[in-house]
C-alpha cells in the first residue's frame, strides 16, 4: 500500500470508498489474482471500512449473463468463462516447452544458410544431427523441405517457412544479424576470444574497455 | 551557432568565468567513472551553465572539456581515448571557430561543426527526457496487471515449443565459434585419449536425448579415416563406461553382437 | 480460418451469432489469456461469419471506467486493471531486474527513431552499444530485429514489439510520450555530422558477402 496517495488516506480516516468504486476494487483484484481470493483477503487490500460483500453482490450481479461470471469457488471468488464458451478456449491449451539445445542450433543453421543439406548441418555443427531433431523441427512448420541440390546423391535441402518468421517476429531471415553484426552489438560473449585484453587502460573506464575488446576481437575473427 | 566575441587573435585568458568551469570541471572529474562518453561529459558540462541548450556557447563549452581534460591528466586520471578523441576534435574545432576561414578551406564550416554538436546535445537531452518519461509510465505488472488466472481447460492439448530470436541468434553465435575455440582433436596426434573423449562427451551428451550408437558421438574429424575411428571408437567406449558410472548416460545393447547405444540419463 | 471444424461450417451456412453473443464470446477471449489478441486471432475462433471488430466497440465502452477495462495494444487488444487501482495489487508485484541506465537510454532511442541501426544508438548516445544492452531488450522481448536498411552494408536494424507496447500501456509507437513534440523541433531527424559520413558503411561490408548469398536464394524462397 506505499502507493496510496495521501488524499486517499485521510479520507479513509473517515469514511469508506463509495460502493461503486469498492465495486472496481474487487474487480480489478480479482481480474489480476492467481488464486480464488476471500472476501477477508480483498478487504485486508481495501481502505479502512470497505465492505467487499456488498460490492460483491453488485459485481456478481453486473456479470450475470456475461462472458466470464463471477463464481463462488470454496471460501473464495474467481472469475471463471460462462461455461458455454468454453468452446473458444479449448484451443488455448498449451504445454510448452523449451527446445532443446540441439534444436535450436540445427535451426539457427538452418536458417542463417538455408538452403542447406543434412550433411552441412553436422559440418557446421561438429555433431551429427539426429532424426529426431529434424523431424521436430519439420513438426513445429518452422522447417520445410526446400529443392534438392543439383549434386551428386541430389540431396535434399532445408529451409525456414513463415511460421518460423511469425515466431522469432522476423520479417525475413534477411534480417537476422551476421557473427560480425552480434558482435558489433554486444550480443556476442567476445571475452573468451584470446589476446582479447591487452587493452592499454586500466582506468574504470567502462566502456573503453568494452571497445578494446570488440575492435581486437573483430579484427582477428575476420 | 553563436559563439562569444573573443577577437581571433586573443589566447584564453583566465578570467572569472574560465575558473567557474575549472571549478565546475573539478567537481566532475572526481566521479569520472559515472560519465558514459564524452558526448555525456559535455552534456553535463553544458548543464552546469544552466542556460537552455539551444542557446549554448560551443566555444566556452569546447574550453569547458578542454578543462576538463587537463584536469583529467593533472590529477592523473586515465582517460578512455573516446575522451582524447573528442578533445582533439574540439580543439579543432575551436581553432576554427577562433580563425577566420581560410578561403581554400574544403570541408565543413566550423559553424557547421558547432551547430552539429549542439544538435547531438539536444539530441541525447531529449532522449534523456523521454527515456525518463518512458519509464514514468504506469508500467504492466507494476501500476496495471494482466489476468492472473488464465484459462486451463484439458481438452485438445497440444505441446508447443518456444524459443526465443536471442536464443535463436545465440546458438547460431555459439555453433560459428565453437570451432575458434575448442581444440581441434584431429590435430593432436594419432591417439584419441579417454580424457579427451571425455571431454567432448560432457560437452555434447545434452544433445542425445534419444538412444544413438557409439559411432554418432566421435569427433568428426576422426571418422574419416580407419585409424582415426579406431582410436576413438576405443576412447570414447571407454569414456561412456565412465560416465555411465558416473550416472550421466545411459548405455545399451539389443544383444550380445549388435552396436552399443547410448544417451543421456532423463531427467526423473 | 483453415480449420474449422464441420459443425461450424454448417452453421455458418445459416447465420453468424448476434452480436451481444459475439460481445460475450470476445469479452471470454480476452479474459482468459494475458497477451494480446488480434481481431483476426479472436475471429478465427468464433463461427463463421463473426464480426469481433463491431463487438469490440461494444465491449470497450462496456468496460469504460470500471476496475478494468480492454487496452488497445498496437494490433492487439487486452484487458487491464485501471491504472489507479494499483495499490490494491502493489504486493503482487515481482521483482525487476534493474534496467540500467545505457539500457534505458538505448530503448528510447530505438522505440523514438525505429527502425534504428546500432550506428545510429551509437551516433546518438556516443558511445559504443555494450554488451548486455541489446541482450537484455531483446530478452525483455521489447525489442526485435527490423527489416535490414537499404543502405551501403544494409545494416540489421531495431525496432520495439508489441510486448514494449503492452509494458507502458501505449497503443502504437505513435503515443510514445512527447514524440510530436520531439519531431517537430527535428530532434528525431537523422541528421549526421558535416562532411563525413563516419564509417558507418564500412560496418557489416564483411558480412555482406555472407549476406549476398542468402539473398538470392532466399529471394527465390520467400
Amino acid at each position: 500500500m506505499s502507493a496510496v496517495d495521501p488524499d486517499q488516506d485521510v479520507s479513509s480516516l473517515f469514511e469508506a470508498p463509495p460502493l461503486a468504486e469498492q465495486e472496481r476494487m474487487i474487480e480489478a483484484m480479482l481480474f489480476a489474482t492467481e488464486t480464488p481470493m476471500t472476501l477477508k483477503q480483498m478487504a485486508a487490500r481495501m481502505p479502512h471500512g470497505s465492505d467487499p460483500a456488498e460490492a460483491m453482490v453488485h459485481l456478481r450481479k453486473r456479470y450475470e449473463g456475461r462472458g466470464v461470471h463471477v463464481a463462488k469457488v470454496g471460501e473464495g471468488f474467481a472469475i471463471r468463462t460462462a461455461p458455454d464458451l468454453g468452446f473458444l478456449m479449448s484451443r488455448d491449451v498449451k504445454d510448452e516447452r523449451k527446445l532443446s539445445r540441439a534444436a535450436i542450433e540445427t535451426l539457427a543453421i538452418i536458417a542463417y544458410h538455408q538452403p542447406v543439406t543434412r550433411a552441412d548441418i553436422e559440418e557446421i555443427r561438429g555433431v551429427s544431427v539426429s532424426r529426431g531433431t529434424l523431424d521436430l523441427l519439420l513438426e513445429l512448420e518452422w522447417v520445410r523441405l526446400g529443392r534438392r541440390l543439383m549434386k551428386p546423391g541430389r540431396p535434399v535441402t532445408f529451409v525456414t517457412t513463415q511460421g518460423f518468421l511469425d515466431h522469432f517476429g522476423l520479417e525475413s531471415a534477411r534480417d537476422l544479424p551476421g557473427i560480425k553484426e552480434l558482435r558489433a552489438a554486444g550480443l556476442l560473449d567476445n571475452r573468451t576470444a584470446p589476446g582479447a585484453a591487452l587493452g592499454e587502460a586500466e582506468d574504470g573506464a567502462e566502456d573503453d574497455a568494452e571497445q578494446e575488446d570488440q575492435h581486437s576481437t573483430q579484427d582477428e575473427m575476420f | 551557432m553563436q559563439h562569444d566575441g573573443l577577437p581571433p587573435s586573443a589566447a584564453p585568458m583566465p578570467d572569472a568565468g574560465d575558473v567557474e568551469a575549472r571549478v565546475a570541471a573539478e567537481t566532475m572529474v572526481v566521479d569520472l567513472g559515472a560519465y558514459e562518453g564524452p558526448l555525456d561529459v559535455l552534456l553535463a558540462l553544458s548543464r552546469t551553465r544552466k542556460v537552455d541548450l539551444r542557446e549554448i556557447s560551443i566555444l566556452e563549452l569546447a574550453e569547458q572539456y578542454l578543462a576538463f581534460v587537463e584536469e583529467a591528466k593533472r590529477l592523473r586520471l586515465e582517460l578512455a581515448a573516446d575522451y582524447l578523441v573528442m578533445a582533439a576534435w574540439l580543439a579543432f574545432l575551436k581553432s576554427k571557430l577562433l580563425l577566420p576561414p581560410e578561403p581554400e578551406d574544403e570541408g565543413p564550416s566550423g559553424e557547421d561543426m558547432a551547430a552539429h554538436l549542439a544538435f547531438q546535445l539536444q539530441r541525447l537531452e531529449a532522449m534523456r527526457n523521454a527515456a525518463g518519461r518512458l519509464m514514468a509510465r504506469d508500467r504492466l505488472g507494476r501500476h496495471f496487471f494482466a489476468r492472473g488466472m488464465t484459462e486451463t481447460v484439458t481438452q485438445n492439448r497440444k505441446v508447443t515449443y518456444s524459443a526465443t530470436l536471442l536464443e535463436l541468434m545465440q546458438a547460431y553465435a555459439r555453433v560459428k565459434t565453437r570451432a575458434d575455440y575448442e581444440p581441434l582433436h584431429v590435430n593432436r596426434g594419432e591417439v584419441y585419449t579417454m580424457e579427451q573423449a571425455l571431454e567432448r562427451l560432457q560437452h555434447i551428451i545434452g544433445d542425445f536425448v534419444e538412444w544413438s550408437t557409439l559411432a554418432a558421438y566421435l569427433p568428426p574429424g576422426l571418422r574419416d579415416t580407419a585409424a582415426g575411428r579406431r582410436t576413438a571408437t576405443a576412447a570414447t567406449f571407454a569414456a561412456s563406461l565412465e560416465l555411465a558410472k558416473r550416472g550421466r548416460v545411459e548405455l545399451w545393447q539389443d544383444d550380445y553382437d549388435t552396436p552399443l547405444k547410448m544417451r543421456v540419463k532423463p531427467a526423473s
